[in-house]
């Protein structure tokens, strides 16, 4: 028997990894893959919430979240090869061109 | 006990591969963390009785997705990260704001979430049960994401194809290059 | 029953006249310029003396009501006019002396540019001044008295290319307004108090009150207020400084406002209210006192003044404080008497100097005159009976009024000896500025052609030594003006010998009715005025005294000048030169032009260029705007910086604001 | 009172020059048509608005030719226009000076000539909409929609630092409007209606929750937006400037009717809605207009500029209204409204008057000048005369208004009377000192020496204003007449305040 | 789930399909301009394919009237149909129409290939307007990400220039970061509630006891959705991104998308019953009014200015959110719709004047328009006075309903700011006026003649925003019933 706020803490554990690579990662690759990690911390949070109303609809949710992610995937790959041909370099601190 | 123990055990692992995709600094070796973690996550699933989504898990997001990543890491030759002037902004403010807010989350999270132990398996998602409130009770909602895959296929069309038109750009600087 | 006079068709005539001459005067020929002038001008005259003939027929006051002009709640001003004793002389004086000296203009202004402009001014302080002397109420007359300003600025700066003469107009307007801010409030008292300005009940009011013997109440502040607008008007101490610049006008202008007519409104509108004065002692004594002073102030610089304009201004001025002794004694009707007989006198010596500075081409140097008498006769002699009339020799006109207010100011009720014995000396200052005028330009030899070869300083040398034959120049030499201007001077000259023969007596009891209606109708116990008949049988036995003192004082005066600036004439040289800084001090006007400059003007403009328009408005309500634009530029580029461009940035400012909102919900959720 | 024409009139005149407006959108570029056009707009709007003077009936003392139609149910925002005896007079000086400005702009604007006349046209609607509405949204509306043609004209049309001034201009009074509809807005969170007689019913009868503890906020909400508008002494800066750069047309408006929407704001609102605010504040806003009376003149006194000195002279006019409002009394009131009129039609045909020199001269500075009545007697004659309406000579329009103010200030307090009496004597000192510096003594610039004298048009344009000042001063009773029962009106809670206080 | 053999109950109804029926209408139109587009070349593409696109969105508009006659719950209490949703559904066709109308030129000036281009606009309209509809958080979630996922493409639509394509990652990351936070935030609600339906959420707000998880929900919905609006402190994103994307994309995602987002804030807030909002909607509120209009203050970009306004514009139409319901709704519809008008047009006019790369944007480039081309100068200078707010013009209307909601609700604090705001943000609304006007024109900008589509578009905008500034009645009146609907 685990606590369910374990498995909720660990989700939230993901969530606050995925929000601190955001921060400090520099590869626009590497900082989409941190907005992954935080979705994989939501999905766990579904599925944990899910067991505790005993709502099988939480699993469900995890379907459309890997759905949009898988989209966002290809979107926003795209986005970064575009952005890529534009600029020639994936650190972010470089694509700054719009501030002010 | 041991499903204390399995939990910690692949919570761990999920945590270190977290962290590891942070440390890491070339992106091939984050996205493999990543994949360590999303494998890890689904253990998890499998934990709580979310069999079907633990599969999806591995298939679409560790298989599918994470190819995708894998694939344009190699395609723009992706390397090391630099190590450009870091921001501000997101040490002074955001790093602290990211602490705070977990903390005060995972305070929430354990002392007022107000939910009991589960047991190993509590929830079994079956395909088919799973497969029923998909095409009736979250039919719409399946439906729907048909266009945002639609939406997403468009969009790499546009953006990644058409390489003449981006090579037209480097000849045709916008002026805020130029 | 009075008959309707139609008295609002005297002031309008002129007014007409002023209309006609200044919309299409100058399409109009010089001759057809003057007739309607002349003719407006004249008209009124006529409807004055067609009044004087129905006198006998009438029941004064009169009152005729026009139109309503302004209504404001309970407050009600009209065009109405007013008719008693007091306005019938007024009204003489002026239509009869104004007509007059528009003849003369005619001649004296025949070569000037701007002719019609010229008469339609004339006109157009007829207009004012009969509107102020006929007013029935004191808005209306706060109309004249305005409207005369405004005519007086428009002729003293009628040569307007001069700089000083459009300088002098202007100051004769603004130093005139000061008095009207007085005059003003004066009227806000009457209009919070009374609840309405037209004299019937205002006057009807007051009598009612007691007099202010104990202290200085409402009508004390009334009367000081009234008497602030007469010190304007009648360039009495301390705004008396616009009456001798105003000499810039042409001469015609000078006789007819700045000494027959428009300067003695203050004194014609004190003598007005002369109900309010009544009751309040302490502004009878200050009108007293004021006019005193300026009396003898203004005479001391008459004695020493050059230019023939300005000798008669300072005497206009001085005179005009024996008028308003006279009123600060209550001797009201002296000092009406005298206002008369001064317009005569003073009007022909402006009319006259107007003729010698005519005749000898526009010079107005008294040292560079002399020796005119036998080219000018018409002027010298007519000058000569307003010499002795102002002088105040019997039998001229001069002497009577003069007289009148003497005696009144030494036994009256309000008088005291000093105001007698000062009036007495400004009376011997007088006689002596005005032969040594007289001395100066008719007697001796003609000093123009020598004066003009040496400096001023040498002056009375030159003089003294005869040095040079009179060499007549100017308009084809020396000559005596037109007939058409000879024929006031004469008759001018005639008024000012036989003027004063009714006599201070009967002249007061002609204006009893005005003067002591508002007493006799509640004699209560303080009407120390109303007696006069037995207070002069009091005094009688020193009367006569009294009357040879002035006299002799006059007498004096006339052998001064005679000595000094006809027997021998070096000698007001050496007697300067012992005076020294006193003389100078005199000769300066007392530097009162220069202190007003220095105490008021300059401070007042460059305070407000320097501390109101560069240091509030620029400095400080302009540059806290600007600064506060600044600000707020400066934390718009702050709130720029924000956006650094750099993405980890904005999830930084993203992330700590989720924070903070996760913080408040948390802290929210548990409270 | 209860024909169609006499319930139509009010949305005609106020209308018809819009209707103006937008034909000449329609117009080809022809300049002199688009003038001529224009010329007949206004005209007809003046004959048109003085059928309500003529028809206004005297002794009645409620608002006049109303219209009160539903036009948005929710928020409840009605049309609803009507005059009294002083709004009607400020609609009829609006429509009286607009075709003098379109004749004085007739040469000076030869460029986007027709944006010119559409923008003029827009304003008069927007000013007229201003003095008619009776509604608070209706009010503001017309309110802020005068801010931007007559911005537009003096950023566009203006001369020098046009721009600053423009942008001086709108932001002073935006901000300060804001205040103002701060203010709105609440009383109609509270009533539920924009109704000036509806709150002010509300008010009087006590029905507005919270009404004692926002109420001075609200006066001070309205009178910010007004007292920039007037403007009122601290306030005032912009006034000179948006003077100095605006063209001529401009300038006639800006101090002729613009400059008077504040001070029958404080009229209509801050002393119809908040009649115990307006007397326990009074002091403070004398005292501002006292040292806005005297300030101005003084600082007007020092101008090199002409137009500034007749900006500057407008503060110390305006100051006289607000000193004439907020002394209570009938004569102070009867007064302070007609030194608004008058005080458009002098100051206006000041600034026509500098607009002819400036357009030959194109400058303002008075040190260019000086003894121009040789060259031009006939500019100077005009010139003279409205100088001497300006500085209350009687008999001319100046002087009705500003006795009776002072006249009902000293009534109220007299130190306030005699100090505001001294502006009798600043208005003599700059005004003809600076009429000696620009038309008497010697031609010091030869330039100036062969300036042609007005033409006919320029008098045309003159005429009617100096025509005006004489009969405002000779016969005020025509206009008196008519604004005296609303003064009354006005004037009535306050004798019940009195009473209350005397009461107690 | 326990009868299935119950037909009814399992297959989705023709009811249930005219509850989607404008998404269908969308989608199916979307489909047929890809499917043509390899079909055509490059020079009829642009119109056909428009043309196509138009009359997609204005099936839209049709489809949602008929939608309107037909209320109620739809898919099995997916998405409701009322006059809500109906009002969103026909705001986001509408400013669909005009962006697909202002495009025509634009694309041909830009040499963008169309295809694409409408399908997308056309796509994203779908979950724009199924944001409206939705009544379920995974659905307003999957909408949600429809709508933010064709704008991040369409934001980067300039390739060839590459601040477009950087606006576009810009927002992409930050964008998913943000939903990220939203979707945490549904996951932590349905872990308070169980459930993720909203009415179900509300009723179980509104029964008792509120678990504190459901505070730290609706806070990371809020970082959320408040990215979405562009509310301070989350709006960091907006000028950069405003500034990079093309102009006709800058009016339709800073209208469409912010509409439907608030819409889904109604829904969250009001319709779910969301606790502790009141606060943290003031600060929002009078954060983002003051961040924005100071950051607008000194910007010399006009689509950055614009942004920046976007920002402070959000900022008043939070201050309805922590109003009353029945004010507080009906302002919001209405400042939406208002702004919609506005701000399309404005930028319809900047696309039109940016001329080929969009080249003149800055102020200087307005200099002189007045002069140049009168008629659009005219036409910004309204849209312009209209986003001050100024009377007769629908931003008047929409700021003043929402300050009268919030003093109805006594919040005289965060009118005053709001009111001062307003007055600051006339300075540099007025700023770009002025350069227009006052300025010497420049010869060295071109400005072409409006063609026939903008034209249209600008006639559209032009006449909503001053009709919503001149009969504001009908729309507010039934906005308020909405809000009476809701209160039932």
């Amino acid at each position: 028997m685990v606590p369910l706020s374990y498995y909720l803490v660990l989700s939230g554990i993901l969530f606050a990894c995925g929000v601190t690579g955001f921060l400090i990662k520099r590869n626009i690759i590497t900082i989409f893959m941190s907005i992954e990690l935080m979705l994989n911390g939501v999905n766990l949070s579904f599925v944990a919430f899910a067991a505790q109303w005993h709502a099988l609809s939480g699993q469900v949710f995890v379907f459309f979240v890997m759905v949009v992610a898988a989209a966002e995937a290809t979107v926003g790959l795209a986005i970064i090869i575009a952005v890529y041909r534009t600029r020639e370099t994936l650190n972010v601190d470089r694509v700054n061109l719009l501030k002010l | 006990m041991l499903h204390l123990f399995v939990f910690s055990m692949f919570g761990l692992v999920c945590v270190a591969g977290a962290v590891n995709l942070l440390v890491q600094r070339h992106p091939i070796n984050s996205a493999l963390s990543l994949v360590v973690v999303m494998g890890s996550l689904a253990v998890e699933y499998l934990l709580l009785g979310a069999e079907f989504v633990a599969a999806v898990q591995v298939i679409v997001y560790a298989g599918a997705i994470m190819v995708l990543f894998v694939f344009v890491i190699m395609l723009l030759n992706a390397g090391v990260e630099d190590r450009s002037r870091g921001s501000r902004v997101a040490m002074l403010f955001g790093i602290p704001g990211m602490l705070i807010g977990s903390v005060l989350v995972a305070w929430v999270l354990l002392e007022r979430s107000g939910t009991g132990n589960v047991a190993v398996g509590a929830l079994p998602g079956p395909p088919k049960v799973i497969g029923w409130l998909l095409f009736h009770d979250f039919l719409l909602p399946f439906e729907v994401t048909s266009v945002l895959v639609l939406i997403a296929i468009l969009g790499a069309v546009v953006l990644a194809s058409h390489p003449a038109s981006a090579r037209e750009a480097s000849s045709q600087p916008d002026k805020r290059e130029g | 029953m009075t008959p309707n006079l139609y008295l609002w068709l005297i002031p309008v005539l002129p007014l007409l006249g002023a209309a006609i001459n200044g919309l299409f005067g100058k399409r109009f020929s010089r001759q057809t310029v003057s007739a309607i002038a002349l003719g407006f001008c004249g008209a009124a005259f006529v409807m004055a003396l067609w009044i004087v003939s129905q006198y006998s027929s009438l029941t004064l006051p009169h009152v005729e009501r026009l139109a309503s002009w302004i209504r404001a709640g309970d407050f009600q001003a009209d065009f109405a006019f007013y008719l008693d004793q007091l306005s019938f002389v007024m009204l003489l004086v002026v239509t009869g002396v104004g007509f007059l000296i528009h003849i003369y203009s005619v001649g004296y202004m025949w070569e000037e540019g701007g002719f019609y402009r010229f008469f339609s001014y004339l006109n157009l302080f007829m207009f004012f001044m009969l509107t102020l002397i006929l007013a029935s109420n004191y808005l209306l007359m706060f109309v004249g008295w305005e409207g005369v300003g405004l005519a007086s600025y428009l002729l003293i700066g009628f040569w307007f290319t001069k700089d000083s003469a459009a300088s002098a107009g202007k100051k004769a307007f603004i130093v005139n307004r000061i008095g009207d801010f007085g005059f003003l409030i004066a009227l806000f008292l009457m209009i919070k108090h009374f609840g309405s300005l037209s004299f019937e009940p205002v006057f009807r009011i007051v009598s009612g009150m007691p007099a202010e013997t104990a202290g200085a109440g409402l009508l004390t502040a009334i009367g000081l207020l009234l008497m602030v607008g007469a010190a304007g008007k009648s360039a009495q101490l301390p705004l008396y400084v616009w009456l001798p610049d105003a000499m810039e006008g042409p001469t015609p202008v000078s006789a007819l406002i700045h000494a027959a007519t428009m300067v003695t409104a203050g004194v014609y509108m004190v003598v007005r209210s002369h109900v309010v004065f009544d009751r309040a002692p302490q502004a009878l004594m200050v009108v007293a006192i004021v006019g005193t002073l300026t009396a003898l102030f203004a005479a001391t610089i008459g004695v020493c003044q050059t230019d023939i304009k300005k000798v008669l201004a300072y005497s206009t001025i001085s005179q005009l404080g024996y008028m308003f002794l006279a009123c600060g004694v209550a001797a009201y009707s002296a000092g009406i008497f005298h206002l008369m007989t001064h317009a005569f006198f003073k009007g022909l010596l402006f009319l006259a100097a107007g003729s010698v500075i005519h005749a000898i081409g526009g010079e107005q140097d008294m040292r560079r005159m002399g020796g005119l008498r036998h080219h000018i006769p018409w002027t010298f002699w007519t000058m000569t009976a307003a010499t002795f009339a102002i002088a105040g020799f019997p039998p001229f006109a001069g002497f009577f009024s003069k007289d009148a207010i003497l005696w009144k100011a030494f036994s009256g009720e309000h008088g005291s000896w000093v105001f007698w014995a000062i009036g007495v000396f400004t009376a011997f200052l007088t006689s002596f500025y005005m032969f040594r005028l007289w001395f100066l330009t008719f007697f001796g030899e003609y000093r123009g052609e020598t004066a003009v070869a040496h400096g001023d300083e040498h002056v009375h040398a030159i003089s003294g030594s005869r040095a040079g034959a009179p060499a007549p120049h100017g308009h084809g030499g020396i000559h005596e003006s037109p007939t058409i201007m000879l024929i006031p001077l004469v008759i001018l000259a005639l008024l000012s010998i036989c003027g004063g023969w009714a006599g201070g007596e009967r002249f007061d009891k002609f204006l009893s009715p005005v003067l002591h209606a508002g007493v006799t109708a509640n004699s209560l116990e303080e009407v120390g005025t109303a007696t006069p008949v037995s207070e002069q049988k009091e005094h009688g036995a020193s009367e006569g005294l009294l009357e040879s003192i002035s006299v002799l004082a006059a007498a004096s005066g006339l052998f001064l000048a005679w000595l000094l600036y006809h027997k021998r004439p070096q000698l007001p040289q050496e007697i300067a030169h012992a005076l020294g800084g006193f003389y100078e001090a005199v000769v300066h006007k007392y530097y009162v032009d220069e202190i007003y400059a220095a105490v008021f003007v300059k401070p007042l403009i460059d305070g407000s260029t320097r501390i109101l328009w560069h240091g509030i408005d620029r400095d400080v309500i302009d540059a806290t705007l600007d600064n506060s634009a600044e600000g707020a530029r400066e934390v718009s580029d702050a709130v720029r910086h924000m956006q650094s461009g750099n993405l980890r940035s904005y999830a930084g400012w993203i992330a700590a604001g989720a924070a903070a909102v996760i913080a408040y919900m948390v802290w929210t959720g548990t409270r | 009172m209860s024909t169609t024409l006499d319930n139509s009139m009010l949305t005609l005149v106020t209308f018809i020059p819009l209707a103006g407006a937008l034909l000449l959108l329609l117009f080809p570029r022809r300049d002199r048509d688009i003038r001529l056009f224009a010329l007949v707009v206004s005209l007809l709007d003046f004959v048109l608005s003085l059928h309500l003077p003529v028809h206004f009936q005297r002794g009645q003392t409620a608002f006049q030719y109303e219209v009160n139609n539903q036009w948005i149910s929710n928020p409840n925002i009605h049309y609803h226009m009507g005059v009294d005896g002083v709004s009607m007079w400020l609609v009829v000086l609006t429509t009286f000076l607009t075709p003098l400005c379109v004749l004085i702009s007739w040469n000076s604007i030869h460029e986007r000539v027709k944006e010119f006349f559409i923008l003029l046209l827009v304003l008069q609607t927007a000013l007229i909409g201003v003095f008619v509405a009776l509604d608070l949204f209706l009010f503001y509306f017309f309110w802020e929609a005068t801010l931007i043609p007559m911005a537009l004209l003096i950023g566009i049309y203006g001369h020098g630092r046009r721009v600053y001034a423009a942008v001086k201009f709108f932001l002073y009074t935006m901000v300060a409007s804001m205040f103002m509809l701060a203010a709105i807005l609440w009383l109609y969170a509270k009533t539920g209606t924009f109704d000036f007689v509806s709150i002010q019913t509300a008010i009087h009868n006590g029905q507005v929750e919270n009404f004692t503890g926002a109420a001075l906020w609200l006066f001070l909400g309205f009178f910010v937006a007004f007292a920039v508008k007037v403007p009122v002494f601290p306030f005032h800066t912009w006034l000179p400037d948006a003077h100095v750069e605006a063209p001529t047309a401009g300038s006639v408006l800006l101090a002729g009717v613009l400059l008077k929407m504040g001070t029958y704001g404080m009229f209509r609102f801050n002393l119809g809605l908040f009649p115990e605010q307006s007397r326990s504040n009074a002091w403070w806003i004398m005292v501002l207009a006292l040292i806005g009376i005297v300030y101005g003149a003084l600082v007007a006194m020092v101008q090199p500029n002409m137009k500034k000195l007749i900006a500057y002279s407008s503060i110390s006019h305006l100051g006289f209204v607000v000193l004439g409002i907020f002394s209570f009394t009938q004569a102070g009131l009867d007064g302070a409204t007609f030194v608004m009129l008058a005080h458009g039609v002098s100051t206006g045909a000041l600034f026509m008057l500098a607009g002819i020199l400036y357009e030959r001269r194109h400058t303002y500075e008075i040190a260019e000048f000086g003894g121009l009545a040789a060259p031009m007697p006939v500019y100077a004659t005009f010139f003279l005369f409205i100088v001497l309406a300006s500085v209350g000579l009687p008999l001319l329009n100046g002087f009705v208004g500003e006795f009776l103010v002072l006249s009902g200030a000293f009534r109220d307090r007299a130190v306030y009377g005699i100090l505001g009496a001294t502006g009798v004597i600043w208005s003599a000192c700059y005004l003809l000192w600076m009429y000696q510096r620009v038309f008497y003594g010697k031609v010091t610039h030869p330039v100036n020496l062969s300036l042609p004298d007005l033409s006919g048009r320029e008098r045309a344009a003159l005429w009617p204003a100096a025509a005006a000042a004489l009969v405002m001063g000779v016969a005020p009773l025509l206009w008196l007449n008519s604004i005296d029962p609303a003064v009354q009106t006005a004037l009535a809670p306050f004798a019940q305040l009195a009473s209350k206080v005397v009461g107690r | 789930m326990n009868s299935a053999t119950d037909l009814v109950q399992v297959i989705p109804q023709a009811a249930d399909y005219v509850r989607i029926l404008p998404e269908i209408v969308l989608t199916v139109f979307g489909m047929i301009v890809m499917v043509l587009d390899p079909w055509m070349d490059d020079r009829r593409s642009q119109r056909t394919l428009g043309t196509i696109a138009l009359v997609g969105s204005l099936a839209a508009l049709l489809a949602t009237l008929f939608q309107s006659q037909y209320p109620g719950l739809g898919f099995w209490n997916m998405v409701r149909v009322d006059s809500f949703s109906v009002f969103f559904h026909f705001l986001v066709a509408a400013v669909t129409a005009v962006v697909i109308l202002t495009s025509y030129e634009y694309m041909h000036v830009q040499r963008i290939r169309a295809g694409e281009y409408y399908a997308l606009v056309l796509f994203g309209a779908v979950g724009m307007s199924l944001m409206s509809s939705a009544v379920e958080l995974v659905l307003i979630f999957i909408a949600l990400e429809i709508s933010s996922i064709s704008t991040y493409i369409l934001a980067g639509f300039r390739r060839r220039a590459a601040i477009s394509s950087e606006s576009s990652v810009k927002y992409f990351l930050l964008g998913s970061f943000a939903t990220a936070f939203f979707l945490y935030g549904v996951a932590l609600m349905f872990g308070a509630t169980g459930s993720t339906s909203i009415s179900v959420i509300g009723d179980a707000l509104r029964s008792g006891d509120i678990p504190i998880l459901a505070y730290v929900g609706v806070a990371f919905m809020f970082v959320g959705l408040g990215f979405k609006v562009a509310a301070a402190p989350f709006h960091v994103w907006t000028p950069d991104v405003y500034e990079g994307a093309p102009a006709p994309v800058v009016g339709f995602m800073s209208t469409a998308p912010k509409a439907a987002v608030f819409a889904v804030l109604l829904r969250i807030m009001f319709e779910a019953d969301a606790p502790g909002r009141l606060w943290l909607i003031w600060v929002a509120a009078a954060l983002s009014m003051t961040v924005g209009n100071l950051g607008a203050l000194v910007q010399d970009n006009v689509k950055r200015l614009l942004a920046y306004s976007s920002i402070a514009q959000a900022g008043y139409m939070l201050i309805a959110f922590a109003a009353l319901p029945n004010n507080g709704i009906p302002a919001v519809m209405f400042y939406t719709a208002a702004y919609a008008a506005m701000n399309v047009g404005a930028f319809a006019v900047i696309s039109h004047i940016g001329g080929e790369g969009e080249r003149y944007v800055t102020l200087e480039d307005y200099e002189g328009l007045g002069r140049r081309s009168p008629l659009l100068a005219a036409i910004l200078t309204i849209f312009l006075l209209s986003l001050i707010g100024i009377p007769v013009t629908g931003g008047f209307f929409a700021k003043f309903y929402v300050f009268s909601a919030a003093l109805q609700a006594n919040l005289v604090g965060l009118v005053i700011i709001g009111v001062l705001n307003s007055a600051v943000a006339s300075y540099y609304y007025l700023r770009l006026i002025v350069v227009m006007y006052m300025r010497e024109a420049r010869e060295d900008v071109p400005v072409s003649p409006i063609p026939l589509g903008l034209g249209t578009a600008l006639a559209i905008s032009l006449a909503a925003t001053i009709y919503l500034g001149v009969l504001p009645g009908r729309l507010l009146d039934y906005a308020a019933r909405t809000a009476a609907e809701w209160a039932r």
